[in-house]
């Protein structure tokens, strides 16, 4: 049985690359290839998709957006969290209990229910269709999720290593800086990761909050398809480069992944 | 330059973890801390280095009164029993860390962390990251951090715990010799006796948050103010038994073991006793042994040493004798008590002889 | 039960051994008898675990045989050995009760019922756990855990070894000593092999009959404690049993004689053989005392540590601990030590003479 | 760790507090208002007590909606546990096998949901795609874009596809945090694979497996943007979970009322549900 052990991840992964190759073979036809021939791989192989993405503004602005309100969330929501996540490690305070629990449930929070509430809100103090607008509302499932993650890191350094500082002289700040943040970096990584990544796949929210300026690549992904009568080779041109962020954090985050959750709130 | 702690008390919730304290340690001394886990031995350090504040009392450094002071203010050192190293710095930044804040001159930082590397043999490693050195050498570090800077008080909480026997006895040997020279008080906390005596100087015995006895290190071995010090301060554990004394006569068990001895000055009446396994022996020693028999139960032989526990009188008794003898489980034994070195405690547990 | 062999035993983590340094272990040849009691005792990553864990059978040996009453058992899994073992930190089932935990390995081996209650009742009986025998093991305390480990192995009556890689490490201090004697008391009731892995040689000393000191992943000596306290055969040995080790003193050879610093030292063993890169006496602190005449010192440290002196003294050549009685004076400043001519050898390249 | 009292902590606190306040705090009041009240025009507001949460907790509608919401993550949970729990056992435990299956697993996971609605869209359709394509060949009638129970299954299937490897990594996490002396000592006791597994791997996953649990648990039950680009809830409402039908309800026919006390309801359910399920969880860890 041990012999045909690798047999189970393989299959699944498979079962994973299945789809993705499915829509990197749509997006080197085209549309009119897409619709009249079904075949496994491009007949015609075209750049002509992501040609037409990369010359228009109205595409890659789409991307670079994103990208904007993404890196913004993820710097946002680790900062905030980093010191919050030391003192409920750290300190007992009053009511940090109930405060822990309160940050969590606004994980819990349907984005759907606050989607309209969220676009007056914002639209009522003149945040509508900017990068700020996402990256803020982004902190609603991010910050506490970051807080959650870090305090994991956080609380497996032994707090002697904090009195040793202060021994040595250090300031709280100076030490925090200097000798905390480099020893927790792995889990900061980790955060840094999946904060990216529940910001860069979030739409309801991010397509909500804008409109033109600081629309999301992954919105004017649908709104071109079903304007235009689904340019389905456009579309998955698009889709495909949606992955390729993704891809590339995972990439360099691949080993404080499992080391993260080992660690953390293991 | 002196450590007092002056009426020291802390309470966290209901439950005290350090019950009245007063403590007075003196200008270059070494003073352990003994007794068991919970005892108390790191909270108190902790309130002495100033990184926990006393629910109750004061804390007076060099007579000031430094109750208040943040830990930053006070110049302290302290290592742990965990190898507390900075991850991220090499062994050279991390011994360099407390002289760098206070902004001396490179130059300087670099004499001194030479010469203190010197001493705690870490000079080869000095790039190296803490998590590429074994622990000996981890802890060196840490001792060696808390050494670079001129500190008024070193604290160090078990700092030998964590590492294998022999390492143990090598750094236990070297760290009298780190202190000399050097204008500091140190604080010592251990639970292993054999610690507190090869290290010497003051011992106090700690119990349940409450320090039983402090003074010179051999005196409290030899004259346990009661009995509870005399138990922390034994390993293996002392054996107590109860004792009736009339005239000359003295009584143990039930008459089992009688001997007449005119040394001790004490009223008639009944104590306990408190007899080191090491004054009793498969061999007469002294000039007035006894004989005590027993059913063996266990005999332990460790080249150097014989433990042989035995049972007498419904009550388990431990022996330790040098050299090596053997004896089969369930033998009759034959074993002499030096009873000049017995310590008699009254119903209080309090000591009564050797004063 | 039986007795165990070890032919040769090499062993690697690596794919390739370029040098010595590569090996975990090197060249292990080992015989233990049945129902004995042993140690491996050496410092941290000196390869005892590694030893052990091919004991057990859950390491495979890069080379050399393993034998259980002459049989190769080699390639043999650890249930097919029927070896019990003892980790470092107690492992225990969760969310198992005491009992469940005794009697799993009973179960695992298709026991009735009836057989695993009455055996399950006797080892309970035996580590004091009779209490405690419906509570959920992880509630219990690092040693009560401790035991039900140990309970585990002694609950299966033909187990062939027990074996203990560091048992004591998560133990209270105070309760240590409870265990250890428990350990000892247990081995002598039930008159089970027992192979008990350690750096502590008080715990290896006391527990064994045998002990393989083990150094950079060779065995350097193996003994009664007796004779590894009376007469190392490495200076390793000298220095890692006994506290304070041995004293080792670098000698000359000339003649069959050695000396200190020009004072003749006679020395147990003949000397035959002087042609050594390094040369050295060791004698144990036990057997130092201070004389009329002999070899000169000066007195550097004196500590009491209530049973003993240890006296730190200073020659030419080297430091010299002396052990004496706390009744016995001690000189100050100048003086000479005699060495007992029964307990002092002459070592070459760290190796005894003789 | 015993952890030192410190009421300055809140300083720490404060930043994090403020900016998921921002976000909660206003719109969760607006929904607050909505939900007690009727509105025709801009800012004119009537009160309407519980008007609405009667309506919707009578509303056939909601009654099925959610009916299929918690069938919908019932199914997911069902086989996104087992299944991930089963991967993570076999997958390899070092070399490069390892982050050759971390990187290839995550992929799913950092897909911008629509993306993944409409991957799959262009994956299932009968007349285009490699799965709808497939299974017509071999016989099957499918097409989700008409039938329902092909439109649960292709969800179902995406769900699967989307988020299993997150109880994989988890799962693989807390196996890996296992000291192999555990599973020596089961060798050394004779356990079987199937003991091992009860004994040891599960009982140390336990605390993973709740995180996973409630994560998926909040994701599958808040699930909108994926089916919505799939199927558009459709055919009919056969695939209109919660979330879409709110949103419909809201922006759709604008009947803000009853949408408000909708949400207010739905938020509730999600909450109670990890209440309930976390207390079960601690409380068998308190016990043992």
């Amino acid at each position: 049985m041990k012999k045909f052990k690798w047999l189970v991840p393989t299959i699944y992964i498979l079962f994973l690359m299945l789809p993705i190759y499915w829509l990197l073979n749509m997006s080197f036809k085209t549309t009119t290839e897409i619709i009249n021939t079904y075949s496994l791989w491009p007949q015609k192989f075209t750049f002509e998709n992501y040609i037409t993405i990369f010359t228009d503004s109205t595409w890659y602005t789409g991307y670079l957006n994103s990208i904007y309100y993404v890196v913004m969330n993820t710097v946002l929501s680790v900062a905030a969290a980093l010191p919050a996540a030391y003192a409920f490690s750290r300190y007992k305070f009053l009511g940090d209990k109930h405060l822990f629990f309160w940050l969590l449930t606004n994980r819990m929070a349907p984005p759907a229910v606050f989607a309209l509430p969220f676009f007056q809100f914002y639209s009522s103090i003149n945040l509508f269709d900017t990068h700020v607008a996402v990256a803020l509302s982004h902190c609603l499932f991010n910050i506490p999720l970051a807080v959650w993650i870090l305090e994991g890191f956080i609380s497996a350094v032994p707090k002697e290593l904090d009195e040793t500082a202060y021994v040595d002289g250090y300031s709280f700040w100076r030490f925090f800086i200097k000798i905390f943040i480099p020893t927790i970096v792995a889990g900061i990584g980790v955060t840094m990761f999946f904060c990216f990544m529940f910001s860069w796949v979030e739409l309801l929210l991010a397509k909500t909050l804008t409109a033109v300026a600081a629309k999301p690549i992954a919105a004017t992904m649908t709104r071109t398809a079903s304007t235009s009568g689904y340019e389905l080779g456009l579309l998955a041109a698009a889709g495909s480069l949606t992955i390729i962020p993704g891809a590339i954090v995972i990439y360099f985050v691949r080993n404080y992944i499992a080391k993260g959750f080992a660690l953390g709130r293991v | 330059m002196s450590l007092e702690l002056k009426n020291v008390e802390k309470k966290v919730g209901q439950d005290t973890h350090i019950h009245r304290t007063d403590l007075s340690f003196q200008k270059n001394s070494i003073n352990i801390l003994l007794g068991s886990t919970l005892a108390g031995k790191t909270t108190l350090m902790q309130i002495m280095a100033g990184l926990d504040k006393p629910t109750n009392g004061e804390i007076w450094f060099d007579n000031k009164n430094v109750t208040g002071m943040t830990v930053q203010k006070r110049n302290v050192s302290m290592v742990y029993q965990q190898f507390i190293n900075y991850p991220n710095f090499t062994v050279l930044d991390n011994i360099a860390s407390p002289l760098k804040i206070t902004g001396m001159n490179s130059d300087e930082i670099k004499k001194k962390v030479g010469e203190v590397s010197e001493l705690l043999k870490l000079s080869g490693m000095l790039n190296k990251k803490p998590h590429e050195l074994s622990g000996g050498q981890q802890q060196r570090t840490a001792l060696a951090r808390a050494l670079v800077k001129d500190s008024g008080l070193i604290l160090l909480d078990e700092p030998l715990a964590n590492l294998d026997f022999k390492l143990r006895e090598e750094l236990r040997e070297e760290l009298p010799r780190l202190f000399e020279n050097r204008e500091c008080i140190v604080v010592y906390a251990t639970t292993e006796p054999s610690d507190a005596l090869l290290i010497g100087g003051n011992t106090a015995t700690l119990m349940q948050g409450k320090i039983i006895q402090y003074g010179k290190t051999i005196d409290v071995y030899n004259k346990p103010s009661n009995l509870i010090s005399a138990k922390v301060f034994s390993d293996p554990p002392i054996n107590v038994s109860e004792i009736k004394k009339t005239g000359d006569t003295f009584s143990l068990l039930n008459d089992s073991v009688k001997w007449k001895s005119s040394n001790v000055k004490i009223k008639d009446g009944k104590y306990k006793v408190g007899i080191r396994p090491h004054n009793i022996t498969t061999y007469r020693e002294g000039s007035n042994s006894v004989e005590i028999k027993g059913k063996v139960l266990i005999s332990e032989l460790s080249g150097s040493e014989s433990l042989i526990h035995f049972r007498n009188f419904n009550s388990n008794w431990v022996s330790l004798s040098n050299g090596t003898h053997q004896m089969n489980v369930g033998q009759e034994a034959k074993l002499y008590m030096n009873v000049d070195e017995f310590m008699y405690f009254d119903q209080s547990n309090k000591l009564v002889n050797h004063v | 039960m039986s007795k165990i062999t070890l032919n040769d035993l090499s062993h690697s983590y690596l794919d390739k051994q370029n040098s010595d340094v590569d090996w975990a272990l090197r060249n292990i040849n080992i015989e233990w008898q049945d129902g004995g009691a042993y140690a491996l005792l050496g410092p941290s990553g000196c390869g005892k675990t590694t030893l052990l864990n091919i004991i057990s059978g859950l390491l495979t040996p890069t080379k050399g045989k393993v034998f259980f009453d002459g049989k190769d058992i080699t390639s043999q899994t650890p249930v097919e050995r029927n070896i019990a073992q003892i980790f470092q930190f107690p492992v225990i089932y969760d969310t198992m009760t005491v009992y469940e935990n005794l009697a799993f390995p009973l179960k695992n081996r298709g026991m009735t019922d009836g057989e695993i209650n009455s055996r399950v009742k006797e080892i309970a009986k035996m580590l004091e756990l009779t209490k405690t025998l419906n509570n959920r093991a992880s509630g219990l305390t690092a040693d009560g855990k401790q035991k039900i480990s140990l309970g585990r192995g002694l609950a299966r009556s033909n187990v062939n070894v027990i074996m203990f890689d560091e048992p004591l490490t998560v133990i209270d201090p105070h309760l240590k000593w409870v265990l250890r004697s428990k350990l000892k008391e247990l081995h002598q009731k039930i008159n089970r092999t027992m192979i008990y892995v350690t750096h502590d040689q008080t715990e290896a000393l006391t527990f064994a009959d045998q002990v393989v000191v083990m150094h950079e992943g060779q065995v350097v000596q193996t003994g009664t404690p007796v004779e590894l306290f009376e007469k190392p055969k490495h200076t390793f040995v000298g220095h890692f049993i006994g506290s304070p080790g041995m004293n080792i003193i670098p000698c000359k050879l000339d003649n069959g004689n050695a000396a200190i610093d020009g004072v003749k030292v006679s020395v147990s063993s003949q000397i035959k053989k002087s042609n050594f890169s390094k040369t050295e006496i060791g004698i144990r602190p036990e057997f130092v005392s201070f004389s009329e005449e002999g070899i000169p010192v000066k007195v550097l440290k004196v500590s009491n540590t209530g049973r003993h002196k240890i006296i730190d003294t200073e020659c030419k050549s080297g430091k010299i601990k002396v052990l004496s009685l706390t009744s016995k004076d001690v000189p100050s400043g100048s003086a000479f030590l005699s060495f007992d001519k029964k307990y002092t050898y002459a070592y070459g390249d760290s190796w005894i003479i003789e | 760790m015993n952890k030192t009292i410190n009421q300055k902590a809140w300083l720490f606190v404060i930043p994090v507090f403020v900016l998921v306040a921002f976000n909660a705090v206003v719109p969760l009041m607006t929904v607050v208002n909505y939900a007690f009240q009727e509105t025709f025009a801009n800012n004119v507001f009537t009160w309407e007590g519980t008007r609405w949460f009667k309506q919707i907790l009578r509303s056939e509608r909601f009654h099925a909606a959610l009916g299929r919401q918690f069938l919908f993550t019932g199914v997911i949970l069902a086989i996104q546990i087992p299944l991930g729990i089963a991967i993570a056992l076999t997958m390899p435990k070092k070399g490069i096998g390892v982050p050759v299956c971390l990187v290839l697993m995550s992929m799913p996971l950092l897909i911008p949901w629509n993306v993944v609605g409409a991957m799959w869209n262009i994956f299932a359709l009968p007349e285009i795609g490699f799965l709808g394509h497939t299974l017509n060949d071999i016989g099957f009638d499918y097409n989700f874009t008409q039938q329902p129970g092909d439109a649960w299954f292709t969800t179902v299937l995406m769900d699967v596809w989307h988020w299993t490897s997150l109880v994989v990594l988890l799962s693989y996490a807390g196996l890996r945090s296992i000291q192999p002396a555990y599973y020596q000592a089961a060798e050394i006791d004779g356990a079987s694979r199937w003991a091992v597994f009860r004994y040891i791997e599960l009982p140390k996953m336990k605390k993973v497996l709740t995180i996973a649990i409630l994560l998926r648990f909040m994701d599958s039950f808040m699930i909108y943007t994926e089916p919505f680009v799939l199927t558009g809830g459709g055919p009919g409402n056969a695939t209109a979970f919660l979330s879409i039908d709110l949103v419909k309800m809201a922006l759709g026919q604008f009947d803000l009322g009853p949408a408000a006390a909708m949400s207010l309801i739905y938020f509730f359910i999600v909450l109670l549900v990890c209440w309930v399920f976390y207390n079960l969880m601690m409380r068998n860890e308190t016990q043992s």
